[in-house]
């Protein structure tokens, strides 16, 4: 068994790739009715309400529960799906949707717009994370009848920011279980999800398992067609691959295996590995500055790091093929926003960076180091922990020594994001469908200290900042993506942050599940046409 | 001296004492046979082990050579080993003696002390100190030795209470020896023995302690340890089973070795036990 | 009547690197019934083996290599291990020294003794307790009822060894073997356990194998004795005619050592006391919780004696009567709760840690184990010359005063650089008495400094430390529980029993017209009263 | 009665040391970089100044160090642990829901380690220098030398994948609820494996004490009195030589109650199980300070509970201990 990694890795995305155009050539069998799907549940989370937390660790659950005004469609175009219509007025400031009559919440309480006004107003304006960045500029929403709910917006909302957002940050919770019951935070529904989803709540053992059973008046006509979901929490990655070997789990979803098994299942029949399915949760590997260190504020030792780094070497040899070359902060999966030209790309040249760090003055001292740096990687991800090896041993050839800082979760966001105690610290940046949702904080000047994934590097660009904020509030579609070339442009030249590698999350899953990712966000969303044949 | 006769006459503290001298020559010859960094990237990640002459072992998930490792490795967990095991008799030798000599109150509040430590899980406290300290190799060292004194300490105590009143102690009190004579001339010469013997299963409990530790991904990722090695080659486990087994079966060989030792000293000690 | 148990030339073989090839070479013994037979010898004569060969009980790695051992006839040596089990406790049974260890703490006295029963008969349970209970009742245990549930460390020494004479009885074996049983007893408890061995063996007619290193004891109860040394069968006969005229010279040699009852004519003792002891007490309060249920033992109650110049004041008693807890107030080892203890006009008792530590060098104490009494870590010189290190004296000056108390004390001046485990049980005791007198201390205070030592190294002991007393004009205090040596070497004695002195004065007096009933009833347990009467102590030394 | 006030007082003592553990572990964490709110907003994902602001009051996060310590041990003292910033719960059902899985582990555990440890130390102890002997105490050498994680990775790939006999984790199937011995049957199934992972280590420690302590017994005087009534050597150790040579391990039980739990850290990582070890692993990590602290308290009530029975079955084994010696 002398294959080595990279053919192996090879050979899997072949298979992948084939599945993709066109799915399984097989006549159109009619979808079996019943049947109970597993899914492997990695990180437990503190609550499932998608109102309240928007992370693929709820939608995997409160996705199949809930449902948002509007998701996104095989093309990833928006479709509605609480809404069935929409249409915003001229100066962008009123957004109206009409919505679904016939819906009823899993206790038969009847789907009104007031559920989706409490929910705007109350959770998606005032705890949502990210969710309170994009409605900062709600004022009010308006229930001229039980099925029309207007957004009334201070600045131009445009149309379709708030689309391609509401997918992620749109989930509607049910009014009548949450007002007047005390802090919404501390709500026990919280972790027993009433939506109007086509799964219903059954039961939540911790540190163990969540199950949902069918909603029978759901209101699509025979949908669901599984009986039962069952998510069994898994912590440890190889645990969790074992399992789906001796047949207990089906799906593992956003990159939950292991590289070398998500590789090994790819091979093997029973299984399907594809990157098809999460075009929606595409996320760049990112090396953060910090402008304290007087050698990282010099742009020509940002820019020789940025050259030192072999990125298709390491790609190639460590991430196999579900990766690909970052170009900026926005990955070329959004085609809606993805500029043709990306401005500087620092290909691999160690000469180059070498020359570039004599010029900025810091010639190699004794044993060739020139300076010494800290390294705080991110906790989690298995590709984070090999990038900060990969990025330890390319510096040292280029006379820069790296000591990596091993934290856990809450001690890295507190001494990178709040105490600033790093030099280089890399993660995910993850992209949500919009620029303006969670990408352009990383940049825009004037974030509160200790806000997690936004500029800390005490770094200010105005140039920057007012194509941020212009973008931010531009009705017209095509001037906007402009707008956003200009942003990407501009944040590779001056280099606060390079994302020289990006990637999108990995499904695993059963041959037997049939209708799967079928959707650019699949994992999150609803599975109403999910079934398994035999 | 018929200790050494009396070790050398029962053959697993022999094999014992071989496998330690082959660890110690591992851990010696480390810069010699592979002066590179450990950690720098060699070859091409996850090479099959004894199918590439340049990597005897193979490479790990990172790429780097598993034999520079496990060479250097020896040095590191031998390290982390002996000063845990070093500061923990330390720890464990002075409250052991306090507490046996002087008893009364000071025993029971030592003794409460030590209680505590044990009643705590060990490995939880070590979780919490690696948490707030962060995970270098010294911090990693330290909190190892923190946590385990308790034992020794237990076993120091017995042995003071039982020497405290032997005569030869009585005698040196009525020439006029103080305590601290009395406590580190008299007593814990004979004191000693047995724990030094223990310090052979606490050296092998703090090497398993910090595999265990990089398993969870907590041990310092700058150091080529064997505890890391096992905790890369987790990711693989289920294909590249070598880059864990590897670094296991080194852990084995040289935990194996050190207890066979301490057992081998032990019975040289007390040879009563040995002959039925 | 024919021998019952036969030892034909019988050897035993220790493993290699023993400090002699042999255990036992060429033992001949003859034991018939209805008699008493004692082996007596030293420690390391092979007396002891004598017993487990017999038994075939040997220890690892030590072998019968020669000679036939007849039970009935029977050749033991050839038994198979089946038939071996059904001649031990039936046939021969045995009884040992430590009463403490020779019982299992964790089950009662009937169990243990009902086990006999179940082994080797058919009875039935209540048939077994009840045939218990008559045993107990034979030994004269008091009360057999609450005994028989009763668990080891529930009874008092004798009555332990009481139980195993019972459970060694049961099955009326025709072979008793007593190894040494009454050694680590009382002189009050071993006369009675002396007694009963006696009349039980009278009345059973069982042939009794008695292994002794006293040889009062051989005078109180034996009929006939051999004496071994290193292994083998010096002399053997009548017990009259061979303590009577001993033919072998080691046996003469055996008999002189023992210190007879008689006092020596008293000294003329100096009226000037060096050291008074008045009113001195020690309590010990054990266990209960806040003062309720407190266990309190009144160790050292109200004792006053006075020791003059030069003189050795003896203090005698049974264990636990207090005297070695008096011996520790002395020296301040143990701090009395009231009293005064004048020496030279200071009174240790009121002197705090500090000054004690000082004044300490006036009085110097030796221990009674030779084993314990010596730091195994630390060179026989060092362990000498610490007292001068500690009160000042240069290093190099000390150890060479540590050589010239070496010869001082009989010891070759080179072996201060030995270490412990390489010398005697004679030796180490000898190095104590070095490390004492190294400060030059007005009064010796020896706690049982021979109990531990075979009776002819006693004796070498006792003459050192009277050459000692006259050389160095020493004022000594004595401890011991065996009344011949206290009679041989003090010059007053006081009785001491539960704490308190019950009796005091010249020891001739006190030893020939004892006034209190405790001291009359200790000298009558004295095993072999009479014997050695009138001899002065042997002076000759003893190969 | 005596054992019951005597085990009484031990339990008094432990009330101190239980104070001391908790007062230490409640200062060291508060030295973490980072606190509750951080690690949740790393698991959200995002979430700007002013939530943290609010999740930090809401947790009482904003009070002084000793202001939070007083509060606790005011709680603690009327018996309530406070709530769970992980899971949103008082942290008493929290460790409720997780509390089974770990005794059981436990259980099983201690009583298959004491249990052969027992009988190979006998076993080892009667051939003394024979084959037997060293062949038992290489063996138990080498899984006390074994690192626990890797031999449960390694029994995982053999006997769940490879051999298909038994589950890969977690604590019961649930895809298809049974009930009553069905159920219990399937939880054994599923606890095999971690049990003999985390046995088999302790395992190791019972039979060299089991062995040592049946040499030592084996040379004390009584046994040899047993020998000399006549008694066949089985008939001894079993009589007299077990119950003597029992009492040091059933000390060590009460010693090792807490190191046990430490070791169901890795355990219950690498088989998934819902016990307390996890949890804690993960409150650490979350910097839930009541969840730690609810599961140090529960762990020392535990570890103290199995000393309380300890003392019992010693005074049951050794009477010297209850008529007072």
């Amino acid at each position: 068994m002398d294959m080595t990694r990279r053919a192996a890795l090879k050979t899997s995305a072949a298979i992948a790739s084939s599945v993709l155009f066109p799915m399984r050539s097989f006549a159109q069998e009619t979808p079996r009715k019943g049947g109970v799907f597993t899914v492997h549940y990695g990180a437990e989370q503190r609550q499932l309400n998608p109102s309240l937390q928007a992370s693929t660790g709820v939608y995997i659950i409160g996705g199949k529960i809930q449902e948002q005004l509007v998701d996104l469609d095989a093309k990833g175009q928006p479709v509605g799906v609480l809404a069935e219509s929409w249409e915003a007025s001229p100066d962008g400031k009123t957004i109206t949707f009409k919505l679904r009559p016939g819906v009823t919440w899993h206790d038969g309480k009847p789907f009104t717009s007031a559920d989706v006004q409490f929910t705007a107003m109350e959770m998606w304006k005032k705890i949502l994370n990210y969710g309170t960045t994009l409605q900062l500029f709600l004022t009010a929403v308006d229930t001229p009848d039980p099925l029309t709910a207007v957004f009334r917006y201070e600045r131009p909302m445009p149309l379709n920011l708030l689309l391609r957002a509401l997918p992620d940050l749109g989930y509607v919770s049910p009014r009548h279980l949450y007002e007047g019951k005390g802090d919404i935070r501390q709500n026990p529904v919280n972790l027993a999800p009433v939506g109007t989803g086509p799964f219903k709540f059954v039961q939540y053992e911790r540190g163990q398992h969540v199950i949902a059973e069918r909603n029978a008046n759901y209101w699509r006509a025979n949908a669901p067609y599984l009986d039962r979901i069952v998510w069994r929490v898994v912590t440890d990655r190889a645990a969790a691959a074992a399992q789906m070997e001796a047949g207990q789990i089906h799906y593992s979803p956003f990159s939950g295996l292991t590289i070398s098994d998500s590789a090994r299942l790819g091979k093997d029949p029973r299984f399907i590995v594809s990157t098809k399915g999460n075009e929606g949760n595409a996320r760049t590997n990112t090396i953060e500055f910090n402008f304290r260190r007087k050698e990282l504020a010099d742009i020509r030792v940002r820019r020789a790091i940025a050259h030192a780094l072999d990125i298709p070497f390491f790609i190639e040899n460590f991430l196999g093929d579900f990766a690909k070359r970052g170009t900026g902060p926005i990955p070329s999966v959004s085609t809606d926003f993805y500029p043709a030209d990306n401005g500087p790309q620092y290909p691999f040249d160690k000469k180059l960076a070498a020359k570039l760090l004599d010029e900025a003055g810091f010639k190699p001292g004794a044993g060739g180091t020139r300076f010494s740096l800290r390294l705080l990687p991110a906790p989690w991800g298995e590709d984070v922990s090999l990038f900060a090896t990969f990025i330890q041993q390319s510096l040292a050839d280029v006379g820069i020594k790296v000591d990596i800082v091993r934290t856990d979760g809450g001690g890295f966001l507190k001494q990178v994001y709040d105490d600033h105690a790093f030099d280089l610290a890399t993660g995910w940046h993850q992209y949500r469908n919009d620029p303006a949702v969670s990408t352009t904080v990383w940049y825009r000047s004037g974030q509160p200290k200790g806000a997690p994934w936004t500029n800390q590097w005490d770094w200010t660009d105005p140039t920057i900042d007012k194509i941020i904020d212009d973008a931010a509030t531009e009705v017209d579609a095509a001037k906007r993506k402009a707008l956003y070339g200009d942003f990407v442009r501009r944040a590779n030249t001056e280099l606060p942050i390079w994302t020289p590698i990006e990637q999108i999350f990995l499904t695993a899953i059963s041959a037997k599940a049939r209708n799967h990712s079928n959707t650019p966000r699949w994992g999150s969303s609803s599975w109403h046409d999910l079934w398994l044949a035999e | 001296m018929d200790l050494v006769k009396l070790y050398f006459r029962s053959p697993p503290a022999v094999i014992g004492l071989v496998l330690l001298i082959l660890v110690l020559v591992m851990a010696a010859s480390a810069d010699f046979l592979y002066p590179r960094d450990p950690l720098a990237l060699a070859g091409r990640p996850l090479i099959w082990p004894f199918s590439n002459p340049r990597f005897l072992l193979g490479t790990d998930n990172s790429g780097r050579d598993i034999a520079a490792q496990i060479f250097h490795g020896a040095r590191i967990s031998l390290l982390i080993g002996g000063v845990a095991t070093a500061i923990s008799i330390m720890i464990g030798i002075t409250i052991g003696a306090l507490a046996g000599y002087y008893g009364a109150y000071v025993d029971t509040a030592l003794m409460r002390v030590t209680e505590a430590f044990q009643t705590l899980p060990n490995f939880l406290l070590l979780l919490v100190l690696v948490a707030v300290f962060g995970s270098t190799i010294t911090t990693v060292t330290v909190a190892i030795g923190i946590v385990s004194w308790p034992a020794s300490a237990r076993l120091t105590r017995a042995e003071f209470l039982s020497l405290r009143n032997r005569e030869f102690v009585q005698a040196g009190r009525t020439l006029g020896l103080r305590d601290i004579r009395l406590i580190f001339g008299e007593i814990l010469p004979n004191a000693l023995p047995p724990v030094i013997v223990y310090a052979s299963v606490v050296m092998a409990i703090a090497i398993l302690l910090e595999s265990a530790l990089a398993f969870l991904k907590l041990s310092d990722p700058n150091v080529a340890s064997w505890g890391n090695l096992i905790g890369a080659g987790r990711d693989v486990l289920r294909v590249q089973w070598y880059v864990s087994a590897i670094p296991g079966i080194a852990i084995l060989v040289t935990v194996l070795a050190v207890s066979l030792v301490g057992q081998g000293l032990n019975d040289a000690l007390n040879p009563r036990l040995k002959s039925r | 009547m024919s021998p019952i148990l036969v030892l034909d030339d019988v050897s035993v073989k220790l493993p290699a690197g023993g400090d002699r090839a042999h255990a036992m070479a060429n033992v001949s013994l003859a034991l018939a019934a209805n008699e008493i037979l004692c082996v007596v010898g030293e420690s390391g004569s092979g007396k002891s083996m004598t017993a487990n060969a017999i038994m075939r009980l040997l220890p690892g790695g030590v072998t019968i290599d020669g000679g036939r051992i007849l039970f009935e006839g029977r050749d033991l040596c050839g038994l198979s291990e089946a038939e071996m089990r059904k001649v031990r406790g039936a046939g021969i049974a045995m009884i040992f020294q430590e009463p403490m260890t020779a019982l299992n703490p964790l089950r009662s006295i009937g169990d243990q003794i009902g086990e006999m029963f179940e082994l080797h008969s058919e009875l039935s349970a209540a048939e077994i307790k009840a045939r218990t209970l008559a045993l107990l009742e034979e030994v004269r245990i008091p009360d057999p009822a609450l005994a028989f549930k009763a668990y080891p460390h529930e009874l008092s020494g004798g009555q332990r060894q009481r139980a195993m004479i019972a459970m060694a009885l049961a099955l009326d074996p025709k072979v008793l073997i007593a190894d040494e049983p009454t050694t680590a007893l009382d002189v009050t408890t071993q006369a009675q356990i002396l007694k009963l061995i006696r009349d039980l063996q009278r009345r059973k007619g069982t042939a009794v194998l008695f292994i002794t290193h006293d040889f009062g004891v051989v005078a109180e109860i034996a009929d006939r004795v051999a004496v071994m040394s290193k292994g083998e069968v010096v002399e053997a006969g009548e017990t009259e005619a061979v303590l009577g005229n001993p033919q072998h010279a080691y046996t003469r040699q055996l008999i002189a050592a023992v210190p007879p009852l008689k006092a020596p004519p008293a000294r003329t003792l100096s009226d000037e006391p060096i050291m008074t002891i008045a009113h001195v007490s020690k309590t010990y309060r054990t266990g209960g919780f806040l003062g309720r249920g407190q266990r309190v033992t009144h160790a050292v109650k109200d004792v006053s004696l006075v020791l003059p110049k030069g003189a050795t004041l003896g203090i005698v008693g049974e264990s636990g009567s207090g005297k070695s807890t008096l011996a520790r107030c002395l020296v301040r080892l143990i701090d009395p709760e009231s009293g005064e203890i004048r020496l030279n006009g200071i009174d240790l008792a009121s002197l705090s840690r500090e000054e004690m530590r000082s004044a300490t060098r006036h009085i110097q104490m030796v221990f009674q184990d030779p084993f314990a009494s010596l730091n195994p870590r630390r060179k026989a010189g060092e362990a000498v010359a610490q007292g001068l290190i500690v009160h000042g004296m240069a290093r190099p000056q000390a150890l060479a005063r540590a050589k010239e108390l070496f010869g001082l004390v009989g010891l070759d001046p080179a072996a201060t650089e030995r270490y412990p485990h390489e010398f005697s049980g004679g030796q180490r005791q000898r190095i104590g008495l070095a490390r004492a007198l190294a400060l030059e201390p007005a009064v010796l205070v020896a706690d049982e400094p021979v109990s531990a030592l075979d009776v002819s190294v006693q004796a070498q002991v006792l003459k050192l430390l009277a050459e000692l007393r006259q050389r160095l004009g020493l004022s000594i205090v004595f401890i011991t529980h065996d009344l011949r040596v206290a009679a041989q070497v003090c010059d007053l004695v006081a009785v001491m029993k539960s704490g308190e002195v019950v009796e005091a004065g010249p020891i001739g007096t006190v030893f020939s017209e004892p006034q209190h009933p405790y001291t009359q009833a200790l000298l009558a347990s004295i095993p072999g009263r009479d014997f050695g009467e009138g001899r002065e102590l042997a002076h000759e030394p003893v190969a | 009665m005596r054992v019951l006030s005597l085990a009484g007082r031990r339990l008094a003592a432990s009330i101190p040391t239980l104070f001391l553990i908790l007062i230490g572990v409640f200062l060291l964490l508060q030295l973490a970089p980072g606190d509750t709110v951080d690690a949740l907003m790393a698991q959200m994902g995002g979430g700007d100044a002013a939530t943290a602001k609010q999740l930090r009051e809401f947790y009482g996060l904003d009070l002084s160090v000793w202001a939070q310590l007083g509060n606790y041990l005011w709680r603690l003292v009327r018996l309530d642990l406070g709530f769970s910033a992980i899971y949103g719960k008082p942290v008493a059902t929290v460790i409720a829901e997780r509390l089974p899985a770990t005794i059981l582990l436990m259980t099983a555990s201690l009583s298959f380690a004491f249990f052969f440890g027992l009988i190979l130390g006998v076993v080892a102890a009667r051939g003394v220098n024979k084959w037997p002997d060293t062949l038992i105490s290489t063996l138990g050498l080498m899984f006390y030398a074994m690192p626990t994680f890797w031999f449960g990775l390694m029994a995982i790939v053999v006997f769940s994948i490879y051999l298909q006999w038994l589950p890969a984790g977690g604590f019961e199937d649930i895809t298809v609820s049974y009930t009553g011995l069905r159920r219990t049957l399937d939880i054994a199934l599923h606890l095999v494996l971690p049990t003999l992972t985390l046995g088999l280590f302790y395992m190791a420690i019972y039979l060299r004490i089991m062995r040592g302590s049946m040499l030592e017994v084996l040379n004390l005087d009584f046994v040899r009195t047993a020998r000399s009534k006549g008694m066949d050597e089985t008939r001894v150790v079993v009589r007299h030589v077990l119950r003597n040579a029992l009492l040091p391990m059933v000390t060590l039980i009460g010693l090792q109650a807490g190191t046990m739990l430490g070791g169901s850290v890795v355990v219950e990582s690498v088989f998934s199980l819902p016990g307390l070890g996890r949890l804690a692993y993960e409150s650490v990590i979350q910097r839930d300070l009541n969840t730690l602290l609810g599961i140090v308290f529960v762990s020392a009530l535990l570890v103290i509970a199995v000393n309380f029975i300890v003392d019992l079955l010693y005074a049951r084994l050794d009477p010297r201990i209850t008529t007072g010696s």
